[in-house]
C-alpha cells in the first residue's frame, strides 16, 4: 500500500484527535499500525469529509431557516403558497446522487482491493497463522513453525500474515482494530484474511461478534515483533514442550474465561483441518450450571 | 359542493354492494380452458423429466419455464387477475409480490453461493489479486 | 404435566431480576386492583378492551408503546450503570443477566416500543386523514393489537418465570441453537416475536387495504397527505418482510424443538443462512419504523410552517423509492462474513443509493420552512431536532455501507451509535412529535407545552452526549455487547455516556410529568374547535375527540390539502360549508374476538416455551373456536341514528363558526 | 365536479391497466378517485389478496432455504433416490382438479344455487383430502426409510417446505367445511359470500404454490 495514503489518514486522525480528544491515541483505529487498517481509516476519513461537506451546510440551513422564518419575525416574507421549484428539485436530487456515485465508486473499488481475501504484496514471505475461536479464548496455530498459542498473537512486523480462521463452536469475529479488517470465525468453515503490521509494538485484539456469556473476555494482546524477535518467540514456545493434539484440544475447547496466555511447543499437523472438517468434536457448550468458573447459570432448563 | 353530492357519495359506497352475477356458462368455459392449459403444462413438465430426449442441462430450465407459464395460467383463468375489478391495484400488488419473491430467492442463492465458495476448507479458492 | 416448568424457573437466587420483576408485577396487580375496585372494569371492557374503533386501538397501541419504552429505557439505564462500574471489575450484573438485558432492550425497543408506537399513530391518524369511518377490517385491527400485547406480555413474563434470550436482538445460530442456549430464553424470544409478528402482519394488511381502497370521495392518490403515503409504504413493507421473519423463526424453532438442521453447524445446516434471511427482514424493518416517522415530520413541519409540504410529488417519489430500495440492501449487515468483493460491492452501492431519496426528503422539509411562519411548538421542536441529528446518523450509515469502512466498524460501538442515532432521532422523536401533534385530536385537550419543551431539551442533549460518546468509543475499537472491559482509554467516554443517560432520564421524567400535568389541567388546555394547530389535513376537520363515526358525512376532497382547501374557502366566504344531509351511520359492533384470541395466543406461546403440549393444543383449539364463533355472528353492525349524527356535528360546527368569526374579528382589529 | 355517471353500476373491466386519470382524482373508479370508499366486496377480496401475497413471500423464504440447503445432504439420501414422481403426479392432478371444482363452487355461489354449490365444495374437499392423505403417506414412507427431517439439512428444508404447503391445504380443508356449514345454515348472505370467495382465492393460490413445489422440489430434484 502506498504510504502517502497512510500519511493522509494519519493527518486526518491527528485532526480529529486535535479536537480536544487527545490521550486516546493508543486505541484509535484511525491511527492504524498496518497498511490495511491505514487504507481503511483513509477511506473512512475521506468519506466522512465528503459527507460533512453536505451535512454541515444542511444543518446550518435548518437552523437558519427555522430561526429566520420564525412566526414572530415580521421581516421575513411569508409565502404561504410557494411549494415547488423545479430548479431546487433538480439540485436536491442531483447533489446527493452525484455524491453517492462518487462514494459508490470508492465502495466498489475498496470492496475489491481491501477484500480480506486479497493478499498483501511484499518481498517477505507471507506467514501462515491458523485461528480458532474457542469458548471463550483464542487459539493461534503457526503451522509452519509447529507451535501454537492461546490468547496471545505474536507476529513479525513488516511481514504479511495470512490468517485462516474457524471456530470450535459458536461464531466470533477476529478483530485487531489497529491492523484493520475483521472477519467472522464460523464452525465448519474457513474464512481468510490478510493483515500486516508496520511497526513493532503491542496492540489490542478482540472478538467483535457476540459469542455468549464469556464474550467480554475474548480479547488478546497482539505483539508485533522484529523478525528475530519472532524467531526467538517460536524457539521459546517450542521449548515449552506441551503438545496440542486432539486430546489436549478437547480439554481446551471446554468453556472457560479469562485464560492467561500460554503456548504449545508442538501441534498435531492436521488439527486445524480436522476442526474445520468437524472430525474433531466441537466445543461442548455450557455444561451443568455452575461448573464453569466465572460463569453462573440461571434457572430455566 | 351540495348536500346531494355528499348524499350520493354515501349511498354510492353502501357496504355489501355486489356486481351483477356472472353468466354461469361463460364462467365454466374460462375454468375449462384454464384446466386444459394447466394440465397440458403439467404433463409437459413431468414428461420432460421422464423422457430422455432432452439435453440434460436444459431440463431444469424447461421445468422453470413451464412452471412460470402454468402459474400465469392459474392467475388468469382461476384467479381472474386480469379481469377482476380494480385491476390496476391487483396487478400492482402482484408485481410487487413477484419482485420481492425474486429478490429474496435470487439474492439468497447468489449471496450464499458466494459465501460457501469463499469459505470452503482447503486452499484459497481463486485467490483474487487485483 | 407442566413440561419443563418447575419452581426453579423463578430466579430466587438472583435478587436484581427478581426484585425488578416483583416491582413490575406489583404495579400491574395494583393497577388491575384499582380498576376493579373503582368499578372501571365494565367501562374498560366495553369501551376499550373490546373496542374495534381504530382511534381507540391506536391509542392503546401508543399506550403499550409508552409503557414498553420506559421498560426498554430502564434496561438502558442498567446497561450504562453496569458499564460505568465494570472497568477491570465484574460490575453488578453478571454476564448471564447482562446478556439478557441488552437482548431484551433491543427486542423491546424495536418490537414493542417503536413498532406499536408507529402502528398506533398510523391506526389513529390514517383513517381520519383519508376521511373515512374506520379501517378496512375493524375486528381484525383489534386482533392485531391484542396479539402485539400478548407478545409484549410474554417478554415481560420471562423476567420472572425462566429467562429471556441471551443472544442479542437477532438470535444468530449456532449460539441460539439448543447446544449453546439450552434454556428457555430463545424460546421466549421466538414465541413472543411470532405472536406479535402475526399481529403486525395483519395490521399491515389492514392499513394497506384501507389506504388503497377506502378514501373519501375525491381523495386520489396524489391528494393523500404525506403521512398516508409513508404509512402505505411502511405497511407494504410489513406485508413483504414480516413473512420472512416468521419463516426464519419457524426454522429456528424447528431446529430447537425437533432437531431439524436448518442453521446447525452439522448435518449440512448453514448458520450463515439465518443471517441472510434475518436481515432480509431486518433491513426493511428499520424502514418500516422510519417511514411513518418521516410522514409525521412531513405533517408537522408543513403545519407549523403554515405552508404546504414543499415538492409533494418529489416526496412521494422518494418514499416509494425508499420502499423498493430497502429490499435490496440486506447484505450490508454482514459484509464481514466474507461474501467477496463483488457481492459486497453491489450491496454497498444499493445501500448508499438510499441516501439520495432520504436526502431529498431532508431538503424538501428544509424548503417547507423556507418562506413559512415557523411556530416552535413541541412537535415542531422534535422535528427540528430530528433534522439536525438524523443527517449525522444517516451519514454514518452511508459510511458503514462502504465495505472497507465497515470492516473496522462492524459490531462496534460506532454501529451502536449509528443505529441509535437514526432510531432515536427518527423513530423516537417522530413518535413523540406525532404523540404531541395528535394528542389533542385524540383526547380533546392539548399537552402542556412547558413540560414538553423541557422533555425535548433534556432528551436531545442527553441523546447527543450518549451517542456522541458511543461514536468515539467505536473509533477506539470498542465492540458492542460487552459486559465488562479493561481498556483505560474507553473509560472516560463510558462515564460520559452514563452521564448522558442521566440527562435523558430527566427528559423521560419530564415526558411523564407532562402527561400528568396536562391531564390535571385539561380544562385550561381544552381544544374546542377540533383544529388546535391550524391543520391542513382532514383529521382536523372533525371534532376533538372525533365521534365514533369520525365524520358526519364523508368529506368531499378538492385539491391537494383537503382540509386547508375547505378552511380557506370558509375564511374567504366567512361561512362554514353547508350542513350535510344527515343519514344514519352503520358502525361495527365492539367485540372481544381480539382479546380472546390473544388470550389463547398467550397460552399457546407460554405452553410452547415450556413444552406443555396439551396446553398448546388447548390453545389452538380455543383460537379456532373463537374464529368460528366470530364468523357465526349475525349482526356485526349497529346503526347510529341521523339525529345523533346531526347533534354531534352541529355542536362542532357551532364552535368552529365561533372560532371563524373570532379570527376574522381579530384580523379586523 | 361530479357527474351522475358514477352512480351507474360498473360492469366489465373499467379498471384495465393504463386507465387514465389515476393520478389526479378525476377517475370515477371506486376506491381510486372521486368515487369514495370501495364496496365491501372489493375491500375484503383485496385485503385477502394482499394477505395471500404475503403468504407467498413466506413460501419464498422456505423456497430460498430449500434452494440453499438442497446440497446439504450430509451423505444422506438425495432427492433423486427418494422422490416417487408417480405419487407427485397424482397429487398434482388431485390439486388441479380441486382447483377446478373450487371454481365451479364459486360460480354456483355467484348464481346462488345451493345444491351445485355444496356438491362442488364437497368434491373439492374430497380431492383436497386425497392430496393431504397422499402427502401424509409419502412423509410416513420417507421417515420409515430413515429419511427423516432431522437426518440432514436437505431433508429439513424439504419437509418444512412441502409440509408447510400441506399444512396450508389442511387449514384450507377446515375452512372449506366451515364455509359449507355457514352457507347451509345462513344461506348466501353477502358477508358469507365474500368469505367464500376469499376461500376460493386461497385455494387457487395454494395450487400456484404447488406448481412451484412440484417443479422445483420434485422435478428438478429428481432430474439427474
Ligand atoms: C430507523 C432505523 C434506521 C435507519 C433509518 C437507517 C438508515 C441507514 N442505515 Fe442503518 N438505519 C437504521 C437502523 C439500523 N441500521 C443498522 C445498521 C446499518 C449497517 C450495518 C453496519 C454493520 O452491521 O456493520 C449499515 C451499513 C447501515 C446503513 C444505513 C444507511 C445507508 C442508511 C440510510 O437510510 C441513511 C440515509 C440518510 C442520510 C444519508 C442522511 C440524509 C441525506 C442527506 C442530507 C443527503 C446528502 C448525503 C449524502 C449524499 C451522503 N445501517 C442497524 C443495526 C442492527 C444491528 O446490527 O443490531 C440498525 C438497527
Ligand atoms: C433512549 C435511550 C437509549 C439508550 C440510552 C440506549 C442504550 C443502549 C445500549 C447501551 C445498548 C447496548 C450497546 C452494547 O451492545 O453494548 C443498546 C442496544 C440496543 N438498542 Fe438502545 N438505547 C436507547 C434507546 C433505544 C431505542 C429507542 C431503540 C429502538 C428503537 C434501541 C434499540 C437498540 C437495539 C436494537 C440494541 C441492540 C441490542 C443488541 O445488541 O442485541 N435503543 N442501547
Ligand atoms: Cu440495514
Amino acid at each position: 500500500m502506498p504510504s502517502r495514503r497512510a500519511s493522509v489518514s494519519k493527518a486526518g486522525a491527528i485532526v480529529l484527535v486535535g479536537l480536544g480528544l487527545s490521550g486516546c491515541q493508543q486505541h484509535n483505529l484511525l491511527d492504524a499500525k498496518g497498511p490495511v487498517g491505514a487504507a481503511e481509516a483513509n477511506i473512512l476519513i475521506i468519506a466522512s469529509v465528503i459527507m460533512l461537506v453536505i451535512i454541515v451546510p444542511t444543518m446550518i440551513a435548518t437552523l437558519v431557516f427555522a430561526w429566520w422564518y420564525r412566526a414572530s419575525n415580521t421581516k421575513a416574507r411569508y409565502r404561504p403558497d410557494w411549494a415547488f421549484s423545479g430548479r431546487i428539485e433538480l439540485v436536491v436530487w442531483s447533489v446527493p446522487l452525484l455524491t453517492i456515485i462518487f462514494l459508490g465508486g470508492i465502495a466498489w473499488i475498496g470492496a475489491h482491493r481491501l477484500d480480506p481475501g486479497t493478499p498483501i504484496e511484499s518481498e517477505r514471505k507471507t506467514l501462515e497463522v491458523q485461528v480458532v475461536s474457542l469458548d471463550w479464548k483464542w487459539l493461534f496455530i503457526y503451522p509452519e513453525q509447529g507451535v501454537a498459542s492461546v490468547n496471545e498473537l505474536v507476529m513479525p512486523a513488516g511481514t504479511p500474515v495470512r490468517f485462516s480462521l474457524t471456530s470450535s463452536s459458536v461464531w466470533n469475529s477476529f478483530f485487531v482494530p489497529k491492523l484493520g479488517s475483521m472477519i467472522y470465525t464460523m464452525r465448519g468453515m474457513v474464512t481468510r484474511m490478510h493483515l500486516m503490521a508496520d511497526q513493532e509494538g503491542e496492540l489490542y485484539g478482540l472478538s467483535s461478534h457476540f459469542s455468549g456469556d464469556g464474550f467480554s473476555d475474548m480479547n488478546f494482546p497482539v505483539r508485533t515483533v522484529s523478525e528475530d524477535g519472532f524467531g526467538a518467540w517460536v524457539r521459546q514456545a517450542q521449548g515449552e514442550g506441551t503438545r496440542l493434539d486432539r486430546a489436549s484440544y478437547a480439554e481446551l475447547a471446554k468453556q472457560s474465561t479469562a485464560d492467561a496466555p500460554r503456548r504449545y511447543g508442538s501441534v498435531e499437523p492436521t488439527l486445524f483441518d480436522g476442526i474445520v472438517a468437524q472430525t474433531v468434536p466441537p466445543g461442548p457448550g455450557p455444561s451443568a450450571p455452575g461448573t464453569v468458573p466465572g460463569v453462573r447459570h440461571k434457572g430455566g432448563t | 359542493m351540495t348536500d346531494t353530492d355528499l348524499d350520493r357519495h354515501q349511498t354510492d359506497v353502501a357496504p355489501g354492494e355486489e356486481y351483477p352475477e356472472e353468466e354461469i356458462g361463460k364462467g365454466i368455459r374460462g375454468y375449462l380452458i384454464g384446466l386444459a392449459l394447466a394440465s397440458l403444462l403439467t404433463v409437459c413438465s413431468f414428461a420432460m423429466v421422464r423422457a430422455n430426449f432432452v439435453w440434460a442441462p436444459a431440463i431444469p430450465v424447461a421445468i422453470i419455464v413451464f412452471a412460470i407459464a402454468q402459474m400465469g395460467v392459474h392467475l388468469v383463468f382461476f384467479l381472474h387477475i386480469t379481469t377482476g375489478p380494480d385491476n390496476v391495484n391487483n396487478v400492482m400488488a402482484l408485481a410487487f409480490g413477484v419482485l420481492f419473491v425474486v429478490l429474496l430467492i435470487g439474492g439468497s442463492v447468489w449471496i450464499m453461493n458466494n459465501m460457501n465458495a469463499n469459505m470452503m476448507a482447503g486452499p484459497m479458492p481463486g485467490t483474487h489479486a487485483h | 404435566m407442566l413440561g419443563k416448568l418447575s419452581l426453579d424457573a423463578i430466579p430466587l437466587s438472583q435478587p436484581v431480576p427478581l426484585v425488578a420483576g416483583a416491582i413490575v408485577v406489583l404495579i400491574v396487580l395494583g393497577v388491575v386492583a384499582w380498576i376493579v375496585i373503582a368499578g372501571h372494569l365494565p367501562y374498560l371492557w366495553r369501551e376499550w378492551i373490546t373496542s374495534v374503533d381504530h382511534k381507540r386501538i391506536g391509542v392503546m397501541y401508543c399506550l403499550l408503546a409508552l409503557v414498553m419504552l420506559i421498560r426498554g429505557f430502564s434496561d438502558a439505564l442498567l446497561m450504562r450503570s453496569q458499564h460505568a462500574l465494570a472497568y477491570k471489575a465484574p460490575g453488578y450484573l453478571p454476564p448471564e443477566h447482562y446478556d439478557q438485558i441488552f437482548s431484551a432492550h433491543g427486542v423491546i425497543m424495536i418490537f414493542f416500543g417503536a413498532m406499536p408506537f408507529m402502528i398506533g399513530l398510523m391506526n389513529f391518524a390514517v383513517p381520519l386523514q383519508l376521511g373515512v369511518r374506520d379501517v378496512a377490517f375493524p375486528t381484525l385491527n383489534s386482533v392485531s393489537f391484542w396479539l402485539t400485547a400478548s407478545g409484549a406480555l410474554l417478554v415481560n413474563v420471562s423476567l420472572v418465570v425462566g429467562e429471556f434470550a441471551r443472544t442479542g436482538w437477532w438470535p444468530a445460530p449456532p449460539l441460539s441453537e439448543t447446544t449453546y442456549s439450552p434454556g428457555v430464553g430463545v424460546d421466549y424470544y421466538i414465541w413472543a416475536i411470532q405472536i406479535s409478528g402475526v399481529g403486525t402482519l395483519l395490521s399491515g394488511v389492514n392499513l394497506v387495504t384501507t389506504i388503497l381502497k377506502m378514501r373519501a370521495p375525491g381523495m386520489s392518490y396524489l391528494r393523500m397527505p404525506m403521512f398516508c403515503w409513508t404509512a402505505l409504504a411502511s405497511n407494504l413493507l410489513i406485508i413483504a418482510a414480516f413473512p420472512i421473519l416468521t419463516a426464519t423463526l419457524a426454522m429456528l424453532a424447528l431446529d430447537r424443538y425437533m432437531g431439524f438442521h436448518f442453521f446447525t453447524d452439522s448435518q449440512g445446516g448453514n448458520s450463515m443462512m439465518f443471517m441472510n434471511l434475518f436481515w432480509a427482514w431486518g433491513h426493511p424493518e428499520v424502514y418500516i419504523l422510519a417511514l411513518p416517522a418521516y410522514g409525521v415530520f412531513s405533517e408537522v413541519i408543513s403545519t407549523f410552517s403554515g405552508k404546504p409540504l414543499f415538492a409533494y410529488r418529489s416526496m412521494v417519489m422518494a418514499t416509494m423509492a425508499i420502499f423498493i430500495l430497502s429490499f435490496m440492501v440486506w447484505l450490508h449487515h454482514f459484509f464481514t462474513m466474507g461474501p467477496g468483493g463483488d457481492v459486497n460491492g453491489v450491496f454497498a452501492i444499493t445501500s448508499m443509493i438510499i441516501a439520495v431519496p432520504t436526502g431529498v426528503k431532508i431538503f424538501d422539509w428544509l424548503f417547507t420552512m423556507y418562506g413559512g411562519r415557523v411556530r416552535f411548538t413541541t412537535p415542531m421542536l422534535w422535528s427540528l431536532g430530528f433534522m439536525l441529528t438524523f443527517v449525522v446518523g444517516g451519514a454514518t450509515g452511508v459510511l458503514l455501507a462502504i465495505p472497507p469502512a465497515d470492516f473496522v466498524l462492524h459490531n462496534s460501538m460506532f454501529l451502536v451509535a449509528h443505529f441509535h442515532n437514526v432510531m432515536v432521532s427518527a423513530v423516537l422523536f417522530g413518535a413523540f412529535a406525532g404523540y404531541a401533534y395528535w394528542f389533542p385530536k385524540a383526547f380533546g385537550f392539548q399537552l402542556d407545552e412547558w413540560w414538553g419543551k423541557a422533555a425535548f431539551w433534556f432528551g436531545i442533549s442527553g441523546f447527543v452526549i450518549v451517542f456522541g460518546a458511543f461514536y468515539w468509543l467505536g473509533l477506539l475499537g470498542m465492540t458492542r455487547r460487552m459486559q465488562h472491559y479493561d481498556v483505560a482509554d474507553w473509560r472516560p467516554w463510558i462515564l460520559i455516556s452514563a452521564f448522558g443517560v442521566l440527562v435523558m432520564m430527566a427528559g423521560v421524567v419530564c415526558q411523564v410529568i407532562q402527561l400528568v400535568v396536562s391531564i390535571r389541567r385539561r380544562e385550561q388546555l381544552r381544544d374546542v374547535t377540533g383544529d388546535p394547530w391550524d391543520g391542513r389535513s382532514l383529521e382536523w376537520a372533525t371534532a376533538s375527540p372525533p365521534p365514533v363515526f369520525n365524520f358526519a358525512a364523508l368529506p368531499e376532497v378538492h385539491g391537494e390539502e383537503a382540509y386547508w382547501t375547505i378552511k380557506s374557502r370558509a375564511r374567504e366566504q366567512m361561512r362554514l360549508r353547508d350542513e350535510p344531509a344527515y343519514a344514519p351511520i352503520e358502525m361495527p359492533i365492539n367485540n372481544p374476538t381480539g382479546v380472546v384470541c390473544a388470550f389463547f395466543a398467550t397460552l399457546i406461546g407460554f405452553a410452547m416455551i415450556w413444552h406443555i403440549w396439551w396446553l398448546a393444543a388447548l390453545g389452538f383449539a380455543g383460537a379456532f373456536l373463537t374464529f368460528v364463533v366470530f364468523a357465526w355472528r349475525d349482526t356485526v353492525e349497529y346503526e347510529i341514528p341521523a339525529s345523533i349524527v346531526a347533534r354531534v356535528n352541529r355542536a362542532n360546527r357551532a364552535t368552529r363558526l365561533e372560532a371563524l368569526q373570532g379570527a376574522s374579528q381579530r384580523r379586523a382589529a | 365536479m361530479s357527474s351522475t355517471a358514477a352512480v351507474t353500476p360498473l360492469r366489465g373491466d373499467p379498471y384495465h391497466l393504463g386507465h387514465a386519470g389515476g393520478g389526479h382524482g378525476e377517475s370515477r373508479a371506486t376506491g381510486r378517485g372521486t368515487g369514495g370508499p370501495a364496496p365491501k366486496r372489493i375491500i375484503v377480496a383485496y385485503g385477502f389478496w394482499i394477505f395471500i401475497l404475503s403468504d407467498i413471500v413466506m413460501f419464498a423464504a422456505f423456497f430460498a432455504a430449500y434452494a440453499v440447503l438442497a446440497g446439504g445432504t450430509a451423505d444422506g439420501p438425495k432427492g433423486a433416490e427418494l422422490f416417487d414422481l408417480d405419487n407427485v403426479a397424482i397429487e398434482t392432478a388431485l390439486l388441479l382438479l380441486s382447483s377446478f371444482s373450487c371454481g365451479m363452487a364459486a360460480l354456483a355461489l355467484g348464481a346462488r344455487r345451493m345444491l351445485p354449490f355444496q356438491t362442488a365444495m364437497l368434491v373439492t374437499f374430497i380431492l383436497g383430502a386425497g392430496f393431504v392423505a397422499l402427502e401424509f403417506l409419502e412423509f410416513r414412507d420417507l421417515i420409515e426409510r430413515g429419511a427423516e427431517p432431522s437426518r440432514s439439512a436437505f431433508l429439513s428444508a424439504f419437509f418444512t417446505l412441502v409440509g408447510c404447503h400441506g399444512l396450508h391445504v389442511s387449514i384450507g380443508l377446515l375452512w372449506l367445511l366451515t364455509m359449507m356449514a355457514q352457507v347451509l345454515t345462513k344461506g348466501f348472505r353477502p358477508d358469507i359470500a365474500r368469505r367464500t370467495l376469499c376461500f376460493a382465492l386461497f385455494w387457487h393460490a395454494l395450487d400456484i404454490v404447488w406448481v412451484g413445489v412440484f417443479s422445483v422440489v420434485y422435478l428438478m430434484g429428481a432430474a439427474p
